[in-house]
């Protein structure tokens, strides 16, 4: 199994969401985050004091998914959150050692 | 939308001529209305009534009406800034919030400025035509107080209380019109386009309309009644809303991303203040502390309290739930609705004037905007026109002889409403149309989605 | 609980026999003090001094009496919209802000229906026995103001403003009574049980209480001490919080999930409204915009600011930190208990009073409630009733016949009081039961979970 | 730091004589301008004008002086809380925002207790000297209503209202500025050090300073024009706010952490009810409901707007963009400029004023203070002290005599501002040095890094 | 070394803080997040607008622990975390490649 | 390639940012979390109420990074974010099985 973690521009969620589920993921886990990279952030002034915003705001999204249906999440999910612009964001894929899903107890495969 | 604003742009150009034929003789024909018709004033005037502001001495002013006009003032000030900046504010999503507290805060700087220097006199002094005052007040000239010399100038259409409270009151009046607008383009327009607009709106429309209503040389003032302003106000700011949203569109992502709002507990504290403003905006336009301002303060809270509860039991039994929103909506709908019949209506009436604009509200703000697809953001339009022409017609019909001393009718009603529709949409889209062709009205795209709190004003909530 | 409430409610329902044998001579016992003792209307009365509403021509309003009544309307109307919805908002959980500031909401407008329909009428004329008023002043009628007549009603109770300005400012007690008393069943009721609770409550408790403490006629009215309302608005309210907190239980997992206050920014927002709003309580209480008024805004000043700092200093001794839900709890303690006393005492007496009510209500509300195990949410009970308690005795204690004419004693005043408690606490019982019997009191387990704001208005906070 | 304020302490301590000395014979040099001086009586005082407070009949009370006085004395408490608690709160960071609040709160109550035992009778009764009142109103002893006598104690400075109603409507003006205070050393001063700081500062600060201007036989009463506060309460707040900043030092971080406001809506707030507030300040100190007190509210109402205007637009110029932050501020300048200037400008010198004070105090509270580095974390020095002292002098410029009767000029303004910053400053460093080697100012660092809500008062915001 | 995250019911938060705790664990990470799965979000209605929230409120516990606790701490968490209905979240697990702990610069076991 | 995440002191962010900028990284991510460990909470009062706070506020930063520059980076961070007190944190660190840059397409090592 693989847990999959997408950085994205906040406002492309709802379309990433529904390409995932297109390809039959039934569960995603999102996170407010904010990420520091090529896009730049914006600068606030109060009475005079400048302050640069270096932090963007993200979302962080992580989709647990078997091995198979890796690729064409990573794919849904490319696809979803992309403008072009900088600043889209990332995927990380990580190995998973195990699920449990904790109202049944049920393990692995059957847990996603 | 540049095919439809281009046609508006042409006929509205051409608008005051046709008016003024249609209207024409509406004065006379209404003239027997007229002599009985005070709309402010209530007191019976004196042989010869002043027709201008005049000089008194000090001791014709009475303290307790100066102290309810000081009161009703500060009150109405309250409903715009922090009032209506909250009750807007709290529904736009976190990104915009300061955004649109700045504009309500802008707007009431810029109006004062504006009123003092020529809106009041082009408001509330009489002019060479029932269309428009003079300039004789411009820069507040002759609005004085004396000390040694004992002596004060008082308006000819409040002779109780000093000049200056007057025209302050009016100022708020003149402040919190434009600033409803703003619920119509919140989230998408540029602070320099609304300030352009707000200026010459108030100049252009505002005192004009004011000037037909109110000022008693003016081309309604014998006929239509409007107790607090619920036409030179309320229609004349909503309809002006229904056009900034046509000419500016939709939001990006409307009916797609959710747009819910983001804090409603501003929202009640806006309505609440609204509430509690709005007897200084209604009791106040009695000009007088007095029994006139008590069945205007009666009444005021009656329909409020009938419209918000009719909204949310409409609400309760057609999406199954009552809302805070809806509950805060229905109110000021009632207040917006009781405006212009305050000081004319009976508590029983004032009752169905609440309960009505409660369920008409409800379905402009929701059905009507859906089926006609405009984005009128905040419901200006849907509440404040709507809510204010209800109040209108049936100030119309429910008038009483007993607490007013005047007559009315619906269909004269129809007249001043109808005349203000004209006007304050044809010269919103002209106005709006020019500010789009030199400096634009909207944000870039990635501005609005940025947010305008950060992209305008470089600020953000944390 | 159920059994407990069935003998409540069987004693409550023969409870008006032996409360009327009880007391029934204690008016004509009380008969000297009587003659001296004037609750509201301070100024002497004429030989026969009206005992109902009646007409007077417009020249008897005073317009300062006039301007100060309206400005306290609107003050007391603050106070709760947005002053107690906020006081309270801040101190429940984020997902109960919306539906306890929409329990504020609500309750103005169905009170303010019911008081036009029956509520004023009931508790301010004359009726039939002197437990509650009668019907002639229903649905406003007889209340009014004649233009062209240039006459206008008055309340007997306040012969120098409008009966319009009269009968609103107390329906802004009206709301807030009922308003305060959410405090006791925050973050568990029904909404659509709160509306049936206090639209009943409002006929069945505060309309007989205010008649029996307020009117001329009424049961207490010649030997009770209440100014403002410390027994009709705060013991009232409170002892029927403590009956609601014991009808609906506690909150899941209180004691055990942190339930620490989502927002103490609104709660001092509120308790500063409060503050302020409560100038047109106390000293609207005067009725009149004269020297006692001005004695009673003084004293409810200072009182405030004693029982602010008294709570403050008690809990930094007690806990090792003084904090801002103290201090602002403390500051209603002190507002509060001073509201029977204020036209009453000197400012000495109210720094008495503040200190006291600020010590006894820190321990209502910390001590007392954990020792009892009741779930007073928000201490509408520990604060309002007690303090009121406080109150109510000591301004027997220690009325001033220089500042009121009136005297007064402790025992004369627990009179009154343990009336109130035991028709308030009883009759509340018995709606709520019967409330629970039919539609049920409370929101499911998941709702509460899930929070009211979602579950019961399908509306919440970013 | 430390040298700094040995010297300083040194220096103030033997500052009363140099300070007699050196403006020992302006009342009598003034005494040509003094007769035609009034400072806030307007009306022409009677044969022999009392000195003193004294009793009269309750028929001399006028009605509507004391309903505007009693709302105005209201307004300005809402003008500290939650207002002036609102604008600072909004500034702050998130961990301190309670703590913030809680000085607002703290003060208001301190302050009212002090006001009652000795504050009101030190201002604002005779003395023995011209540089403090005496003691014979301690505990408001003396300040009477009497029933059934008839009679009520006015004061000598406001003969229409009842001395309660002038002795509250003072004590929120001795509430509001130490509460300004707060703004200079907002972050990191502890809760204890505060309370003892303004307690003595009321008594030893702001009650002689309020005397010299304002008490008739003060020092400066008969020269220095002063309507409604200008070197009473923002001069002398400001500069106090200077002292402390420059005593406590630098917030930790500053320059390298990012310190943005947390919550500019709750600042929008605060900056709409100050502004709504400020009419009872400034019209309020008309002590009467006439044509004076509405020119001080017409001319407040402009200058606000202007100044608010011009700040904003001097940011747009230099930084880009206008801010929210910026326009409130703006207008906080502006009302504090036309403070003193209220009862005695028109409102064209009062465009000017307000124009000035925006531009004067955006310079002053970005680029003056970092050129300096000092840590006004607020500005209440930059926009109070400056603001205060721009209005002060262009008071002097531009007063009208047809407006308030009076004369006056720069010169004569510069010596009760110089009078004032003196001792406010070195009073204040005094003070502060004395509780620093005692209890000590500041919080440590560790509590400074977790928050004053959580270190301080045990409490935070979700 | 494993880092086991939990995706959680909110209110379950103290319980299972302190059924690790009994198993010895000795510090966890919390994250406020949001969850898409089978349980259902709710509707919200502004004006007559609908907005369907698909998300639901849910907190993320991430622990760090010896190979050796592993199953004891997923165990724990099951059995608090537990409500038998929809919606009561997952328990995935990683390998941790290393640890340290900052202030002591200490590595893996006994930086944990 | 390793995904590098430290636990740290909310204020000692900014330094560690500029530590791990000087050292190459590219991008970070930053979502705020609330810990519990050795580090003690603090109580608040309400009305006599007492909340024990067992957590205290965090900062969680993510750093994706190549095998060779990761200690490297750990090093910075170390350094950046010690104080010496409890509470400093920890880093935790993990085997990336893959990067995707969304807006291009790039993967791995050309990714981050
Ligand atoms: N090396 C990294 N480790 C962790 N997060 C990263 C890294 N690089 C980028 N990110 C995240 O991805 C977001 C987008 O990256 P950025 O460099 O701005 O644009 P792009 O991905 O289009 O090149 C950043 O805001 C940050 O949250
Ligand atoms: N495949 C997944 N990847 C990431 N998170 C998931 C996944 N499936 C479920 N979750 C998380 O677990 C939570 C509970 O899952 P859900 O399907 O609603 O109930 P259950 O776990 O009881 O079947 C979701 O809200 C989501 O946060
Ligand atoms: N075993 C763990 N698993 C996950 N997070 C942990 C673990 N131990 C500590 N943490 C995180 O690290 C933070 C600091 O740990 P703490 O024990 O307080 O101090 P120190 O790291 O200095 O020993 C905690 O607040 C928590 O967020």
């Amino acid at each position: 199994m693989k847990l999959i973690t997408a950085i994205i521009k906040p406002f492309k969620l709802d379309d990433v969401r529904k390409a995932v589920s297109e390809v039959g993921v039934q569960g995603v886990t999102v996170t407010e985050v904010r990420g520091f990279g090529r896009q730049r952030g914006h600068t606030e002034i109060y009475r005079g004091a400048e302050y640069v915003v270096e932090f963007v705001p993200k979302t962080k999204i992580e989709i647990a998914v078997a091995d198979t249906l890796a690729d064409q999440v990573i794919e849904a999910i490319t696809k979803a959150a992309q403008t072009g612009k900088v600043g889209d964001g990332k995927i990380f894929v990580f190995d998973l050692a195990q699920v449990v899903r904790i109202r049944t107890g049920e393990r692995d495969a059957s847990a996603i | 939308m540049s095919k439809l604003s281009r046609l508006l742009l042409l006929c509205a150009l051409t608008l005051p001529l046709p008016l003024q034929a249609v209207w024409a003789d509406d004065a006379s024909s209404a003239s027997s209305a007229a002599s009985t018709v005070t709309t402010v004033a209530p007191a019976a005037a004196p042989a010869a009534a002043p027709t201008a502001p005049f000089l008194v001495t000090t001791d014709k002013i009475n303290s307790g009406d100066t102290a309810w006009m000081l009161t009703s003032t500060a009150l109405v000030l309250m409903m715009t800034i922090p009032g209506l900046a909250l009750f807007y504010g709290g529904m736009v999503r976190k990104k915009n919030i300061l955004s649109t507290l700045m504009q309500s805060f802008a707007i009431t700087c810029v109006v004062s400025i504006l009123w003092w220097a020529v809106g009041y006199s082009l408001a509330f002094t009489p002019g060479s035509t029932p269309y428009l005052g003079g300039l004789s007040r411009a820069f507040f000239k002759g609005v004085v107080y004396m000390h040694d010399a004992g002596k004060v100038s008082v308006s000819h259409l409040a002779t109780t209380i000093p000049e200056t409270v007057y025209a302050l009151f009016q100022a708020t009046f003149a402040i919190i019109t434009p600033a409803l607008i703003c619920g119509s383009f919140a989230e998408r327009m540029k602070f320099s386009a609304m300030m352009w607009f707000m200026a010459v709106w108030l100049i252009a429309v505002y005192c004009p309309v004011a000037h037909w209503m109110w000022e008693p040389s003016g081309w309604f003032a014998a006929t239509q009644l409007d107790f607090a302003g619920g036409t030179v106000v309320h229609i004349n700011a909503g309809i002006a809303g229904l056009a900034s949203a046509l000419m500016l569109g939709k939001r990006q992502g409307l009916g797609k991303e959710a747009m819910a709002p983001h804090n409603l507990t501003l929202t009640v504290i806006g309505a609440s203040l609204l509430w509690v403003g709005w007897f200084g905006f209604n009791a106040g336009s009695a000009v007088a502390s007095d029994g006139r301002a008590g069945m205007a303060f009666a009444v005021t809270h009656i329909a409020t309290a009938a419209a918000a509860l009719s909204w949310m039991f409409t609400e309760w039994l057609t999406k199954g739930k009552p809302s805070v929103l809806g509950i805060a909506s229905g109110a000021v709908a009632g207040l917006v609705a009781i405006t212009p019949a305050s000081g004319f209506v009976s508590p029983d009436s004032s009752v169905i004037i609440g309960v009505l604009a409660g369920v008409v509200c409800y379905f402009s703000a929701t059905s009507l905007k859906r089926a006609l697809g405009y984005d009128d953001a905040l419901d200006a339009f849907g509440v404040h026109c709507i809510g204010g022409i209800v109040g209108a017609l049936l100030t119309g019909a429910l008038v009483s002889k007993e607490i007013s001393g005047a007559t009315g009718s619906v269909l004269l009603q129809l007249k001043g409403v109808t005349a203000t529709l004209v006007w304050s949409f044809g010269m919103s889209l002209i106005i709006l149309k020019v500010i789009d062709m030199t400096i634009g009205l909207r944000v870039t795209a990635e501005e609005e989605r940025e947010g305008l709190d950060i992209s305008l004003h470089g600020e953000s909530l944390e």
